[in-house]
């Protein structure tokens, strides 16, 4: 895609007069790889956006009946509320050059957009990873917060803590990007190629922090301290959302290429095209390992065939390979996968130890996982792979012998992001918590939120409900509200 | 060698996007169908997935034989009213159209359809359906295509002669799809009257509410979705440079046009959000969903010609005026399951009014000249670009609210008089599911001892009283 | 795409001492067509991918709700687990060349991937289709098959018996392909282009096998043999199912050209372009079609307009235009839909005649359509068409004047798939149900394998089912079967 050199080159070998025809020629070139580079991102973008389905719909079916209509809400809002905060300013938080290697200060409302370095395209691509990370917290702490509470802190987190961490890790000015032009950290920087730990363990750390705030459910452990499943209440929703997640995956992470038009070396077979459809193939490979791992592990755990734990199993293994899924090796996926399969299966356990209630295993998942997947970009990075996406002599995976500079780049990223999200998002509910704002009263959780606050229930399948509205009919819609449990 | 090259790789970059989005559209399908399902009843979920369905189907043989003809098919001898060429896809492909925008326009065709399906559910006949579906989709809609897409419409952008030098900009249909359809919806409501027990005696509205609000988020989640093709996929084709600018060409406004769409919706949708909670005390999903739509439907028209700030006033507004509509629905006893008929005509109507006083200078002219330098256009009446513009837009909703109520009304209306509309009351109490459909869509949810479980049973009851 | 002839001819053009500017120009070109063609591959692989989501709403609303966990983990697994075993052989035996006609023996674990041949996206697109002919045969085993025999059949079907099947018709070593390079079978070979035989008779067959040998469910034919409906639980879910599928289709009919920018004539607006759009016209058509026949005949013949029979017309179109969709005329695909929706009807008769239980009609679907598909193409199939697509001088339809050489390639290409899936999963089948692994005891069909096999139902209404496991509940979840109907 460089023009400049492209016309030089070419008047150099056409001969002294031929400048105009060779502009002429670079330019048609251009003009190609624009549409092409932008048809790709947009359609990544579409799927990257289709992941908020797949939120929406793992979420509904996972909570119980009386509170789908609420977590529906928030996801629509989560993409909602989203566009106008990223447009206004998270955008610009994010990637307005220049600016410092704390935050950007350009592009407020996509002033002087499109320029040079951005089209409107890697907005509304960025756009789509935004919501995606307020769409993880959002299952930590569902099903017991206040609806106001949930405004809040998810324009705090779309608007300002989630585009800040990409701003560090991501564009070209942040103190710890792999692009940043100056000087490195640790001389490599850090390779978090599609957000494991940017969008997954922001979104999770920051769920940890609400849901640990706010405690457990009612019920979700009985006095004697055991814990009691509070199973969801349709386990299709479950699929759908998991297939839908895993669609949009196929933009997350081979989207974040932005451009498919760049040639390795110009004429061969294998360019930037083949590094995508590489990505793609170890995404779905560390997904597909973790599904099969989780379901033979819960299978000696717990002595059944569980679809919704498989499907948290591909997701972690998802969450897990983002951040590597560009420079690694299809083989290194399938161990990022079975050990994602493994972190996931601990932290669950250790969950209920500690009585640590995340109706999603929202903070499991994506924290968890996301935190191995940067180790593992750390110690599998393959050279090759490496000095290709970012330019040569990097460091590359202590594993495959490329030292420790990388691997002590990202425990820094670790620390880091939990260090930031916990004085951020921790403050904020904390202080949620104090203004009485954050969780619900027992009584509205005990009958549900959806008849409370958002009007009534989700399902009606019996006939008579909608001919008359008052208190018998309430029972009609939720038989269980004629059982002492849920009154 | 150079020209052959840059011909194939133009047209397979452009071909590979307008597919793609031709995709998306379609998806749009599914949505309908998953919104329609979840806001009805359950004992008519089969019935209205069953109309979605048929809309598809039904829509796509119609527009081979002959809606696109009508359409597009300005060959040799065309004329400003309709197309005469282009029947059952001859001489396709042409210089002109390729298959793939055949495709492309199908996906619209089909999504005429479903809008009015959901302003008449609940009560009407499914033969009655099947007529209207393959008129619509397969006549009305195709005219009011020709007249503001074709290049020999009269009321095109694109066309030799400019009506009041401008043209109605219509880029994705606000009105050509939303509007045309939201008519016809409002002629069959209004034709058939409301549901049975929407209106108490004192004529108090009873609220019904749907039977899976899942599915209508699921469905407006889709249907966002595919709006991604529906507006920035308009566009056809994506690699079309503009002179006189550096690294811009239509790759950009594309992209602009997703941006503009997503803001209209995102802020329709808050503002449906709290106005709602201002209005009837709590968070309703349900609302949020239409709202979103609602802002959609509005940016629709405009989408690639605004700038992203004014998608944002495009939202409030298309917000304020579903909620206002809504209300003015209630008041008529006017009854629409889906609020189609407010959603898609109301916002539709001020889409078309939006851009014409929006509308960008620059835009314009990158739009429907491809940026050449010293074109001059009307545009936008706030932006100063005079009343051309503005006044095209008018003439459009006017000629289209015209011409599908010549056309549809009178359909439902004959239909109506035939006794094919609507369904005999006691099917309606029962449900359609149980009494044309062979049984409910969900097995398995709790049954009532006085209510008919297949259709065999159904009958046994019949007979009975 | 030729690239030495690119350079060639346009050295000529720009005269002799400028063979460097048309290398440095022609690669230009090759590295535009590379990207266009991988973009356009990708996507419809992930379309592809997008259908496994429809087989699994399809198969989970069209069983009963005390089975839906089940079947949902089957679908979830058949992505997951072929994955792995695509990636490990399935893809090796398939496409590794060079090798014989029968088998191929190269690449397994993508070793020496990408070539000159095969891209990482070529794999993933033939992933998504290796997955896709496992979800067709767990439809027809659905609610009484036991877990273990679903793992078994699955990995062999995936890694096994369909990559060889696909190796014979679509590799360029197979000895029925189109594309063998060698001597083409009756000098035509199989025109089976996006695989009516290979994926949808496959997957039929090896679903008819297992259904034939597992018997019908119980219930599904009263004691004096009358068949008695066993409806599924969610027309809702079927929708969704055959929606998605059809959105999937538009990337596995038109996403098998794996190539977009080839001009059949150079600089013309007709290319490779216009016949994928064809083809996606032609597929859209023959389902549509398909879906009003089924329509009206299921009207005249049960007297109800039933949503559930539409879909599944509509799909057995799509899987009857499958073969041909890219060498017939728009009016020919009419042709095709209609005659599938009276296979598919007539096949349905049939079955219930002989008493054979296919709970989504998989193998009357896939098997009959599918082979109904073969034929049309032999018969419809257009000459200008197969010359564009497969080469000059090819035999092509017998209505078209075309002579029987294809058509008997095509009925050669029914009987080997026939025999071959016979054989294979046939035996397989057996020698599980002999071993007493295939089908599950009677008392855990009655309760539902959900609450015996996979830790309770896919559907909780109620607050209390989650804190109790008993009789009592089983009449809450499936109220139904307290109905002598359904029981």
């Amino acid at each position: 895609m460089a023009t400049p050199t492209c016309s030089a080159d070419l008047a150099g070998l056409l001969g002294p007069n031929a400048t105009n025809a060779a502009d002429f020629i670079c330019n048609k070139f251009t003009d190609a790889n624009f549409a092409i580079d932008t048809t790709y991102l947009l359609f990544s973008a579409y799927l990257v956006f289709s992941m908020q389905l797949g939120f929406a719909m793992l979420c509904a079916g996972s909570v119980r009946a009386k509170n789908t209509m609420n977590i529906m809400l928030t996801n629509v809002l989560d993409a909602a509320a989203g566009g106008l905060f990223y447009y206004l300013f998270g955008f610009a938080f994010a990637f307005g050059g220049p600016s410092n290697g704390f935050i950007g200060r350009q592009n407020f409302a996509l002033d002087s957009i499109p320029s040079s370095s951005f089209d409107y395209s890697n907005f509304l691509y960025q756009w789509a990873f935004a919501i995606a990370a307020a769409g993880i917290t959002s299952g930590s702490i569902a099903e017991r917060t206040q609806f106001v509470a949930y405004l809040i802190y998810s324009s705090f987190l779309t608007g300002f803590v989630y585009p800040v961490v990409s701003h560090w890790f991501w564009s070209a000015d942040g103190w710890a990007s792999a692009f940043n032009t100056g000087d490195l950290l640790f001389g490599s920087g850090v390779i978090d190629f599609a957000g494991s730990g940017v969008v997954h363990m922001v979104g999770g750390i920051a769920g940890l922090w609400g849901a640990l705030i706010e405690g457990p459910r009612i019920g979700r452990f009985d006095h004697s301290g055991r814990s009691v499943a509070l199973r969801g209440h349709s386990a299709s929703l479950v699929v759908i959302g998991t297939f839908m997640l895993w669609f949009g995956w196929y933009g997350f992470n081979p989207g974040s290429f932005n451009k498919i038009s760049v040639a390795y070396a110009s004429g061969k077979y294998y360019g930037q095209w083949s590094a995508i459809g590489r990505t793609a193939v170890t995404t779905t490979l560390a997904g597909c390992t973790a599904a099969l791992t989780t379901l033979f592990g819960k299978r000696i755990l717990s002595g059944h065939w569980n679809v919704t734990d498989v499907c948290n199993g591909l997701l972690g293994g998802f969450a897990a390979i983002t951040a590597g899924c560009s420079v690694v090796e299809p083989w290194a996926a399938i161990i990022c996968g079975f050990v994602a399969a493994l972190v996931l299966i601990g932290c669950n356990k250790l969950a209920e130890i500690v009585k640590f209630d995340d109706p999603l295993e929202a903070a499991q998942l994506h924290g968890g996982c996301g935190a191995w997947g940067i180790i593992f970009t750390a110690l599998f990075a393959s050279k090759k792979y490496v000095n290709e996406v970012y330019g040569a002599d990097r460091p590359y995976g202590l594993f495959m012998g490329g030292g420790g500079r990388l691997l002590a780049a990202h425990v820094i990223q670790i620390l880091v992001i939990v260090g930031w999200v916990s004085a951020t998002m921790g403050t904020l509910f904390y202080t949620l918590h104090k203004l009485k704002l954050l969780r619900i009263s027992s009584e509205d959780e005990m009958s549900g939120m959806d008849l409370t606050r958002h009007g009534g229930f989700a399902y009606i399948y019996h006939e008579e409900d909608d001919m008359q509205k008052n208190g018998i009919q309430l029972r009609k819609i939720e038989p269980s509200s004629t059982t002492p449990m849920s009154v | 060698m150079e020209v052959s090259w840059e011909q194939s790789v133009t047209d397979s970059i452009n071909t590979v996007y307008l597919l793609f989005s031709a995709y998306l559209v379609f998806v749009m399908q599914l949505g309908f169908a998953m919104l329609c399902a979840g806001s009805v009843r359950a004992k008519n979920a089969m019935n209205i997935m069953l109309t979605n369905v048929v809309d598809a189907v039904v829509g796509s043989i119609s527009y081979y034989l002959f809606g696109f003809a009508f359409a597009f098919g300005d060959g040799s001898n065309s004329n400003p009213f309709i197309g005469t060429s282009f029947f059952a896809l001859k001489d396709i492909p042409s210089s002109s159209y390729d298959y793939s925008f055949f495709l492309y326009q199908w996906a619209f065709a089909i999504a005429v359809a479903g809008i009015t399906s959901g302003s008449i559910a609940e009560r009407t006949q499914f033969s009655a359906y099947l007529v209207f579906s393959f008129f619509l989709s397969g006549f009305v809609y195709p005219i009011v295509a020709h007249w503001v897409w074709s290049s020999s419409g009269w009321l095109s952008p694109s066309s030799s002669d400019l009506l009041f030098g401008s043209g109605a900009i219509d880029f994705a249909g606000s009105g050509v799809v939303h509007l045309v359809g939201a008519i016809a919806g409002f002629w069959g409501a209004l034709i058939e009257g409301p549901r049975v027990g929407r209106f108490d005696a004192f004529g108090k509205p009873v609220p019904m509410r749907g039977h899976n609000a899942t599915l209508v988020v699921l469905g407006t989640f889709l249907l966002w979705f595919g709006w991604f093709g529906f507006n920035p996929g308009s566009f056809d084709k994506i690699l079309v440079a503009y002179p006189n600018t550096t690294d811009q060409g239509n790759w950009t406004a594309v992209g602009r046009t997703a941006v503009t769409t997503t803001l209209a919706g995102s802020t329709a949708g808050i503002i449906t959000l709290f106005g709602r909670r201002l209005l009837v005390g709590h968070w309703d999903a349900l609302d949020v969903c239409n709202g979103v739509l609602g802002g959609f439907v509005a940016i629709t028209s405009g989408c690639s010609v605004v700038e992203p700030w004014a998608a944002i006033v495009c939202g409030f507004f298309a917000a304020l005026v579903l909620i206002g509509f809504n209300i003015l629905a209630l008041k008529l006893s006017f009854d629409d399951p889906l609020e189609a008929t407010q959603l898609h005509g109301g916002c539709g109507a001020w889409g078309l009014i939006f851009t014409g006083l929006f509308a960008k200078e620059e835009f314009v002219i990158q739009v429907y000249n491809s940026g050449e330098s010293g074109v001059v256009r009307p545009y936008g009446l706030l932006m100063g670009g005079g009343w051309g513009l503005i006044g095209a837009q008018v003439i459009e909703i006017l000629m289209i609210l015209s011409w599908v109520s010549v056309t549809m009304g009178p359909l439902f209306f004959a239909l109506h008089k035939l006794n094919v509309l609507r369904i005999p009351i006691e099917d309606e109490v029962a449900g359609l599911d149980i009494s044309s459909h062979g049984g409910y869509a969900y097995a398995g949810h709790p049954a009532e001892e006085n209510r008919p479980r297949f259709y065999a049973d159904y009958m046994r009851m019949q007979d009975n009283n």
